[in-house]
């Protein structure tokens, strides 16, 4: 079964998809690729995100993207905070590889306990006037449900993208992991140039999160299912690439969507982490990378 | 080395430490609540957290409304009846266990199951070496391989669950003129799905229908436009879908979206029967044509049904869980309402006795009226096929009222007549 | 290649992606001498290095060690053939002591039994000047015990040619001096010696024989007199 | 040196008096225990094993393996294969499963060991979501709808089946825990160690360190295997999510990290403990608090207690190693 239509069709789908996997992977591109900070429990942040947005939503009627970017400073602090934590229990020690990313780990579960016990296990979504409509031109459509989360993916991406490479404390983001003696001689303090990074890492989850949510129903689980992507796009990006990260979100969207249109749904996530393994194995300084 | 030898002797003594504080925690565990034998004590496992937890928690309240009934009309036996549940967390390795301390150490006289086949299955040995009568909540086709005479099953599925499932989602589409002939169909890649679209399979091949799509998906997918393209694609007359709740409704809003025109589309899709995504979907269920279990319409209102959702539906105020309760919560009660009724006509507790009496009669409860086949489903099917009908906006009150999820099928319950086809 | 070459490094190739940061380089230590290899930042030295001890593996040209050719050979393969390094920013095994240290590499390069590590890891330990450190914890030694201890593994791999990857940075006059004692100490137990080193000083005293290596090529070879007075030298490193 | 002699005899002595003890309690019905104990137990000692197995990748070498799930439910599945094709007895499941999963283990190791630390957990994980996948879609052993496996009522001569189920994991932890004991005492344990500690210096000092990974990943994979063998069995209907849960994965990790990851007697303690809580927990909270627990425990011990239960035993019995 194949036409031309079904292709674009499948293209779009793929396109608008990939944006929003992008979103959601890149603030662990920041903070896994540029930071070195293994922060399993960013999914978990990004699901707290959609909550968030489904609280306003349901109690005053708020749109999701506007409470998205309404809690981008809270999160921004929260972020700042746990990378405080963080700093002085493990990588003042030298002590991130095992017990760090356990941590995360726990931190994981503890949100989504949390959540569980205030929410409950229900599926959880939200209203707005752009969710359930779409764009027709002929046999081709364009859902404005995953067309609105894509626009804003991609201004946020060149938000972060001119942030991180217009001025001096993206620039020193950028090069914390590298070379901390170097921004200590320009006299910025590495631990602060991390939080503020790993600050704008977990800031990103509240916009993405409320992105998620615009686009599935959410319960408090449903974020480990997310962890092997976000993983996945951040190395198939070459760690620390903005633009990688949305190229690699955009490749992973459309080939998903090829192999759900063509070859079968069921197979789709597979063929998703087959590109990512085949990229450790072959090329694991990623797309972009180094 | 030195200091290796002290290492010795220090870990031999954190051996002996931790098999202390093994023995120790297994003495706490082991240490029954008091004992006390005038009041008959039901025993299950179920779902309070995890995946299924918000059907399990629905369920859980529609039992403790139950109990409270029972022993306000005098309890059973003339003793008080006690509910001992643990939390299986929706995961299929809590089972055994949680059903031998219920058993031997709790000393409960009776065990019911928790919520779904999942976590049906692993307490089936444990009740089977006991012989105990085991009555069960919404399990797909358990029975088929334990072959137990005293498992009874709650779920109106019928004595052949798997094409008794959809039979309704085919007869209400055959008997159109002129009569559908392709068919697709897609599920998700999880246990119900799959048996529920095998039924469909089989059937659709029974009918000579022409199956034009047949795909699983995996039940992460989180954009369903790809999958919904693909099957229209086909054209097919029909699309049946066997889905849980978070892909119930990626399908819906894609389904929407993309503008699917089909003739009857729907079938096996679970979660669009719970009040938080049907007012979430609102007028984008309009045509849909889904099972049901139960639905507030006239010809469904059992001896009870009404006063019981009443009760539950107070219960269930911030407790997290379904606010109507219709779909799964008259059955929670229900199947506690034939043990007890098996209990008190037989005025026994022996198992054998009320397994016999429950194979062989007939109970009315808020479901209506139940009896069950050899394998432990109901005699007859009564899964309902119900079409999402005038409904206009998301508010919950909506689904309240009759009219706006008519009864096509079975027959004997129909509420409504089909719009027909879906969209063209 | 004369006769007595223990290591002969021809036509050597490294890329980065499009950056070569060695290109066709040839050079040629002979068994005993102690060979400085030096040049600017960033004209690779390092990378030389890495590609002997085989952590990357070279593009273009052979690497012959004893007759041996070197290629595909991995890093711990090599350590057993008798090549051993240091490593510029010291790589402890933060979790055990000095000796177990040692211990790794004795057990491991050259199949000591376990029982005889303690003798021949503490003998080590006495040449290189660390012994009443054997017990402490890796993790925890000054800089320039670190530094020692990087000699010290090397050494218990029991190698024929040694490479002290700018085992010098940072440490303070004397105890330069005191690393420079250690190293001709073990040149004249008949190890070969590659210095690797940023300070002009040391090398020029240590060194029979220097490499200069300037953006990936060799540009001079020599005794340090002539390295000194070579011009494409002086450009090297003061720029045009 | 003299200590492997006397060093091998007091655990041996325990082992083999834990062995006579489940002997005693399961054949001879000593202290007539309850049955719920077994089934306890059986998930106790299984998480025993699965820690123990996790901890030889990620405690001794440093390599975190997300994919624990994946291993467990491929050994599990593997059992439900031979029984699918012939009725295998357990006997036969358990070498079976084992070796599956050491071959799993092997190929994931080829495939992802030339990776760094990180890059290896995320591929486990992404290696987990692939096996998943396939199982979901291999109709032999059930597929995404789950298959059943019926168990024998009696087991002679340990009378009830569970309490048969109980030694033979029984004896698997005490396995597992002496592989990981012999592994640690090792010339190849210390070989991890420097692995974990610093790979290239490790691989320059000598050692073969794709090797030691590819025996770690082997190993650890057989144990995991041979964890998930008996698990049809005990739940008698297995289904992939079931199969997959996550909280083995976290278990596994949890375990180790609580108990103290650098030796074998660590995941052992903190599988018995976080292990008996969960059990308990199970039958008394009964709610959310429940994996609550899990998370809370965790990131309370990775922060306050990096070496774990045996970090703080060795300071309370002043075992500590001093420095000076």
């Amino acid at each position: 079964m194949f036409s031309v239509e079904l292709l674009v069709n499948a293209l779009i789908a793929g396109v608008l998809l990939g944006g929003f996997y992008a979103a959601v992977s890149l603030g662990l591109t920041v903070s896994f690729g540029q930071l070195n900070i293994v922060n399993i429990a960013h999914p978990a942040f990004i699901i707290l995100g959609s909550y968030i947005a489904y609280m306003c939503n349901s109690l005053w009627g708020l749109d999701p993207i506007l409470t998205g970017i309404i809690f981008i400073p809270v999160f921004f602090l929260i972020g700042a905070g746990a990378y405080r934590l963080y700093y002085e229990s493990f990588e003042r020690k030298d002590d991130e590889a095992l017990r760090g990313l356990a941590f995360f780990f726990g931190v994981m579960f503890i949100i989504e306990v949390a959540l569980i016990m205030v929410y409950g296990v229900d599926f959880r979504t939200v209203q707005a006037s752009y969710i359930g409509q779409s764009w027709k031109a002929g046999g081709i459509g364009v859902p404005t449900r995953m067309f609105v989360p894509f626009c804003v993916a991609i201004a946020m991406f060149t938000a972060v993208y001119l942030y991180m490479s217009r001025t001096f404390n993206g620039r020193a983001i950028k090069a914390v992991a590298q070379d901390r003696l170097a921004l200590q001689l320009m006299g910025a303090d590495p631990v602060k140039i991390k939080q503020l990074g790993f600050g704008i890492s977990i800031g990103t989850a509240a916009l993405a999160g409320a992105l998620l949510i615009i686009i599935i129903p959410v319960e408090p689980s449903v974020g480990r299912l997310y962890i092997g992507q976000v993983f996945a796009i951040a190395v198939l990006a070459g760690l620390g690439s903005i633009p990688g990260t949305l190229v690699a979100g955009l490749i992973l969207g459309i080939a998903e969507s090829l192999v759900s249109t063509f070859f079968g749904p069921s197979w789709a996530p597979a063929v998703a982490f087959g590109i990512l393994l085949a990229a450790l194995a072959f090329r694991p300084q990623g797309l972009f990378g180094r | 080395m030195l200091m290796k030898s002290k290492h010795k002797l220090s870990r031999r003594g954190w051996l002996k430490r931790s098999l202390a504080m093994a023995i120790v925690a297994g003495a706490v565990a082991l240490t029954a609540p008091a004992q006390a034998n005038d009041t008959i004590k039901i025993g299950f496992s179920m779902a309070l957290t995890g995946g299924l937890a918000g059907a399990g928690k629905g369920a859980l309240i529609a039992m403790q409304v139950w109990a409270e009934d029972t022993n306000a009309a005098g309890g059973l036996l003339g003793k008080q009846v006690e509910l001992v549940y643990y939390d299986d967390q929706t995961n299929p390795a809590n089972v055994p266990g949680i059903y031998t301390k219920l058993l031997d150490v709790d000393d409960v006289d009776f065990v019911v199951s928790g919520y779904g086949t999942n976590l049906i299955a692993p307490a089936m040995p444990i009740v089977m070496q006991r012989g105990l009568v085991f009555p069960s909540l919404f399990g797909l086709a358990v029975n088929e391989k334990f072959n137990y005479p005293n498992y009874f099953q709650i779920m109106p599925a019928g004595p052949e669950p798997l094409t008794d499932w959809s039979k309704g989602f085919y007869s209400v589409a055959m008997a159109q003129d002129p009569p559908p002939k392709t068919i697709a169909l897609v599920g998700a890649d999880a246990e119900f799905a799959k048996n529920a679209v095998k039924g469909a399979r089989i059937q659709a091949e029974e009918l000579g229908l022409e199956i034009v799509y047949d795909e699983s998906y995996h039940p992460k997918t989180p954009d369903f436009t790809p999958i919904v393209n693909a099957i229209q694609a086909r054209n097919p007359d029909m699309v049946f879908v066997g889905s849980y709740p978070p892909d119930s409704v990626g399908m819906v809003k894609a389904a929407t979206e993309v503008g699917l025109k089909t003739k009857i589309f729907g079938g096996g899709m679970v979660g669009l029967q719970f009040a938080s995504i049907m007012t979430a979907l609102g007028p984008k269920l309009n045509g849909i044509v889904n099972y049901d279990f139960w639905v507030p319409e006239p010809t469904l209102k059992f001896e009870g049904v009404e006063a019981f959702l009443a009760k539950y539906q107070k219960a269930a105020e911030g407790q997290g869980v379904d606010p109507l309760g219709y779909y799964l919560q008259p059955y929670a009660y229900a199947y506690l309402q034939v043990l007890g009724q098996a209990i008190t006509a037989t005025n026994s507790a022996d198992h054998a006795v009320i397994g016999e009496y429950i194979r062989n009669n007939s109970f009315d409860t808020v479901v209506g009226n139940v009896s069950f086949a050899p394998n432990g489903e109901w005699a007859k099917t009564r899964v309902l096929m119900v079409q999402y009908q005038g409904i206009e906006d998301n508010e919950l009150a909506t689904f309240t009222k009759a009219g706006t999820r008519v009864v096509l099928y079975p027959e004997e319950w129909k509420s409504g007549t089909v719009n027909y086809p879906y969209a063209e | 290649m004369t006769a007595d070459a223990l290591l002969d490094v021809r036509a050597v190739t490294k890329r980065f992606g499009g950056f070569t940061a060695l290109d066709q380089v040839d050079m040629e230590v002979r068994a005993g001498e102690r060979f400085g290899l030096i040049g600017p930042n960033g004209s690779g030295k390092t990378t030389m290095i890495n590609c002997i001890s085989g952590t990357l593996a070279n593009e273009g040209g052979e690497i012959v060690f004893k007759g041996v050719k070197l290629d595909g050979k991995k890093p711990h393969q090599r350590t057993r053939l008798g090549i051993a390094r240091s490593f510029q920013i010291p790589k402890p095994f933060r979790s055990l002591t000095v000796l177990e240290n040692l211990g790794i590499a004795l057990e491991f390069a050259t199949g000591t039994s376990r029982s005889e590590v303690q003798e021949r890891g503490m003998a080590i330990l006495e040449t290189i000047g660390l012994a009443e450190r054997a017990r402490a914890n890796a993790g925890s030694l000054t800089q320039i015990d670190m530094r020692k201890l990087e000699l010290a593994r090397a050494m218990a791999t029991q190698p024929e040619l040694l490479i002290s990857d700018e085992a010098m940075a940072g440490l303070s006059s004397t105890e330069v001096d005191d690393i420079l004692d250690i190293l001709f100490k073990l040149n004249e137990g008949g190890i070969t010696i590659i210095m690797i080193e940023h300070i002009m000083r040391a090398v020029m005293r240590f060194s029979t024989r220097i490499v200069v290596l300037d953006a990936g090529r060799k540009i001079a070879e020599g005794n340090p007199d002539e390295i000194v007075n070579d011009p494409e030298v002086e450009r090297a490193y003061l720029g045009e | 040196m003299k200590w492997p002699a006397l060093k091998l005899s007091p655990f041996w002595l325990c082992a083999a008096a834990i062995a006579v003890l489940g002997i005693a309690v399961t054949i001879f019905d000593l202290f007539n225990i309850n049955t719920f104990i077994f089934f306890a137990g059986y998930v106790v000692l299984q998480y025993v094993v699965l820690a123990t197995a996790w901890n030889i990748m990620g405690g001794y070498m440093g390599y975190v393996n997300f994919g624990t799930a994946g291993f467990f439910a491929v050994g599990a599945y593997a059992s439900v294969v031979l029984y699918n094709l012939f009725q295998a007895p357990l006997a036969l499941m358990i070498p079976f499963a084992g070796v599956v999963c050491a071959l799993l283990g092997l190929a994931m190791g080829y495939l992802t060991l030339r990776l760094r630390g990180v890059f290896f957990a995320i591929a486990t994980l992404a290696m987990a979501i692939v096996l998943e996948t396939l199982i979901i879609n291999w109709e032999f052993v059930g597929g995404a709808t789950g298959a059943y496996i019926l168990r024998s009522r009696e087991q002679a001569p340990f009378g009830d089946y569970i309490e048969f189920l109980f030694f033979v994991m029984l004896l698997l932890a005490i396995f597992a825990v002496s592989v990981a004991r012999w592994l640690e005492l090792s010339r190849t344990g210390r070989g991890f160690i420097a692995i974990r500690d610093d790979e290239i210096a490790a691989e320059c000092a000598g050692v073969p360190t794709l090797r030691l990974k590819l025996i770690a990943t082997t190993v650890s994979g057989f144990l995991m295997g041979v964890a998930g063998a008996p698990f049809a069995l005990y739940v008698s209907f297995i289904e992939p999510s079931s199969a997959f849960n996550l909280i083995y994965a976290v278990n596994a990790i949890a375990m180790p990290m609580i108990g103290g990851a650098t030796t074998w007697l660590g995941p052992v303690i903190g599988a018995l403990l976080l292990g008996t809580v969960q059990q308990v927990a199970t039958v008394t909270i009964s709610s959310e608090l429940n994996l609550l627990i899990v998370g809370i425990v965790l990131v309370f011990f990775v922060i306050v207690a990096p070496e774990g239960i045996v970090g703080l035993l060795k300071k309370w019995l002043g075992g500590r190693r001093d420095d000076r």
